[in-house]
Order: C-alpha cells, then structure tokens, then sequence
C-alpha cells in the first residue's frame, strides 16, 4: 500500500504493471484514472489548480487504503494525487488495488475513490474565462460515500 | 497555551493567510470555543464561523468535530468541504 | 467501442491513454486487468490455454458493451482479450470504461467484465504437474452477474 | 437439410473433432431434437447430451435454448459453460 503526492504527471501504465507484476498470486488488477475535463458546470475549464494539507492527506488516504484493506481480501493498493496547476486531459488522481479475484479488487478501488473525494484535504479550483472559481462539493460524492455504511 | 492555525482554500482566501501562531486564553479549550475566539475580529473571521457555510476542522492532521479538546502544541486547520480526485 | 481478440499481449497504459486522451470531457477511466495465477485450487500452474468461438466471442462481447451503453452514461468502451497459450503473470484481459463520472465507468466496468465471465465463448485449460484440466465455472461468477439483473 | 456443427472445450474433446457438415433429416427441427438425434451414434454422444452435464448451443452465433428452431445452412454450436476472463 502506497500514497504518492506530487506535482509531476504519472505512467498510469507503468505503475499498473508494477502492481501486477509484483505478486503471481494476483488475478485481477483494477483501476481508476481520474483527468481534468475541458468543461465544468457548462463554462470551458482553462486550468484547474489542486491544493491540498500535506501532513493530513497522506494520513487520510493512508487509512483509507488501511480501511480498504480491512473491508476487502486485497494484495495491495496504490493512490497517485496530483497538486498544483493542470490543464484538461491531464491526469489528476490513479487509484490501483489488485486482489486474486475480481469482485474484492472493484469494491475496494470504488471504495477508496468515494472516500478519497470526501476525505482527503484536496480543493481545486477552475480557471475559466470569467475568473477563477472553487469547485463546488457534489451531493452525488456524498452519496456515494453513503453506500459504503451499512 | 501556544498553538498554529493553518487555514486553506477559501478560507485561506477570506482571511488571506495560510498560517498563524497563537498564544490561546487557557479557557478556549475547544473548537467552538476557538471559533468564538476568532469571531472576535471583525467582521470577516465572524462570517467564516456564522455556521453558514461547512467550515471543517482538523486537529494535528486528523478531522475533528466542534467538541474537540485542544491542547497546548496543536495544530488546528480549518477548511472547507475538501473535493479532490 | 471496440473489442479485440488477439494472441500477442497488450500494452495496458498505451490502451488507457489512448481512451482517456480521445476526449476531453472524460473525467473517469476504469479499467480491469485479469492475469494468469501461478496457483489455482491448491495446483501451481504452468500453463493457461485460453481457447475460443472466434465469430461467437466478437458478437457477444460486442452485444455486451452496447448493453452496457444502454445502462450507464458512457463515453467510451475497450475490451481486449487474449487466446492462446499464457504463463503465470501474462495478461489475459482488458476492460476499460471511460465516462464523464467514476461512478458510471466503475459500474459499466464490472458489468463487463461480469458479463463476459458468463456469456462470452473462451474455455480455460489448465496445464499442472498433475496433467491438463479445464478451469471448472465458479458459482461466484454466476451470482456476479445474477446482481445485475432487476 | 445441411447444417454444419461445431463443438468447443470439453465437448470438442469428448467427440474428438471440431466442426462437421451434416445433412439432417427434415424432422429435426430444434435442438432437443438434434441432440437427440446425435446421442443414436453412441455411448460417447449419448453420454454428453444425457443432461448430467451442461451443454450450451449456439445457433450462428447465438446462445439458443433447446426450443430454438434450426433451419438449413444454420451453424450450431455445442460447448461447456464458458470460462474467460
């Protein structure tokens, strides 16, 4: 289990290969890659710039892993955020876990992106053609969150 | 008692610094009351913690509630609703 | 949407980034990778022979990724799986999902991949110091699937 | 009517071919009936389509039910329960 915070851009490719690799016990490696859009809310996104708290956003995404790894049989897991300055279609955020079987390796990478979106101490904010704005908090990442209580 | 406050994202922005160190009265000894403390200030510092808007709290680095016990050495944070990924 | 039924291996980080960089209104990729095991029910494995239904195996994965389209608001779907004979660590198959949100590429993802476990024509053959064997259906798989209907 | 039949996996194995070209008698219209008519060639035929396993069959590429209707030129395929992924 793995955090990465960094400013640079990622393999996305290289880091799922080393995931697989690492371990002949895995079957199934899944995973989720998350890039800026070009349009949010209807206005043409620039730029989208990511601040975070760093002592308390490898503490958060930490436990998430470690919360993960209690709820689903998993082999490991791999969270890559980036901070700072991005334009559309760049990466924003890789989420890997691999497990032997599938349904155990879904749960936990869904698992992780829903808290990640509603606990680790990340804002962005949009650059567009009328100004920079913050983006606002979905219900719908509340909700998702919610799924997992029960 | 000493403690640092970091503030972030918009409410950085609103009180427009992103750190402060502060000899704390010993009787403010929660979040809420650290939050009336600083309503103190004016106008700016008042509206941040009017509980209009979702102001979260961290107390050395993990998510607290209102409740929360302060200690000497603390660092508290506050900030909105996060929204990464 | 494509499918791709190949014996030579893939490169998955090439894939996803062709699929994430073909539209910037992509804000989600998910993918799944499956690969070979080097133990299953207890027997270290040699081999994997992945036999298949060519003209079957297109059609049915394809009929697969329009259902998905029809259930979830997806932007694009990739689904490359490998015949032939496999060693331990190879990858067997790719399914990736790209969309607006993660919540509908982690859904149309899962129910790919449920869907091809159970209705697309390829049979496992196993080679063991034992002997050859056929992989046996897992119950799993079919209460995988079952989840989707209602 | 001329039909032609393709076996898979296991099944291929068990009949120890892969594909035939068959002309059938035209009273032979569904499945159940074809595999009726092929468990006459003996034990080996008789013994897969017995039902104590489970056997899919495709008609020109499609999963079909032993109802299924099969008309002349039609492909059919007889395999085990698939297994990729």
């Amino acid at each position: 289990m793995a955090v990465r915070i960094q400013m640079e851009d990622f393999d996305a490719g290289q880091e799922l290969n080393k995931l697989r690799l690492a371990n002949s016990s895995i079957g199934a490696l899944v995973s989720f890659v998350g890039q800026v859009r070009d349009v949010n809310e209807g206005d043409a996104i620039n730029t989208l710039t990511l601040e975070h708290y760093p002592e308390m956003t490898e503490k958060a995404l930490t436990a998430i892993e470690n919360e993960a790894k209690t709820r689903w049989d998993i082999i490991d897991s791999l969270v890559i955020h980036r901070v700072g300055t991005l334009k559309p279609l760049e990466q924003i955020v890789l989420v890997a876990v691999s497990s032997a079987h599938r349904g155990e390796a879904f749960s936990a990478c869904e698992f992780i992106m829903d808290f990640l979106k509603t606990g680790a101490p990340f804002w962005k904010k949009e650059a567009t053609n009328q100004g920079e704005r913050w983006v606002e908090v979905k219900l719908s990442d509340d909700l998702a969150k919610a799924r997992w209580e029960k | 008692m000493n403690i640092k406050i970091l503030y972030f994202a918009r409410v950085k922005e609103a009180v427009n610094y992103s750190a402060e160190e502060l000899a704390l009265p010993n009787d403010i000894s929660t979040i809420t009351a650290l939050k009336n403390y600083l309503s103190q200030r004016g106008d700016t510092w008042a509206d941040l913690f009017d509980g209009k808007q979702t102001i979260h709290a961290a107390i050395n680095h993990e998510l607290v509630d209102n409740l929360a016990t302060i200690k000497a050495g603390d660092e508290i944070a506050f900030f909105p609703p996060v929204t990464g990924g």
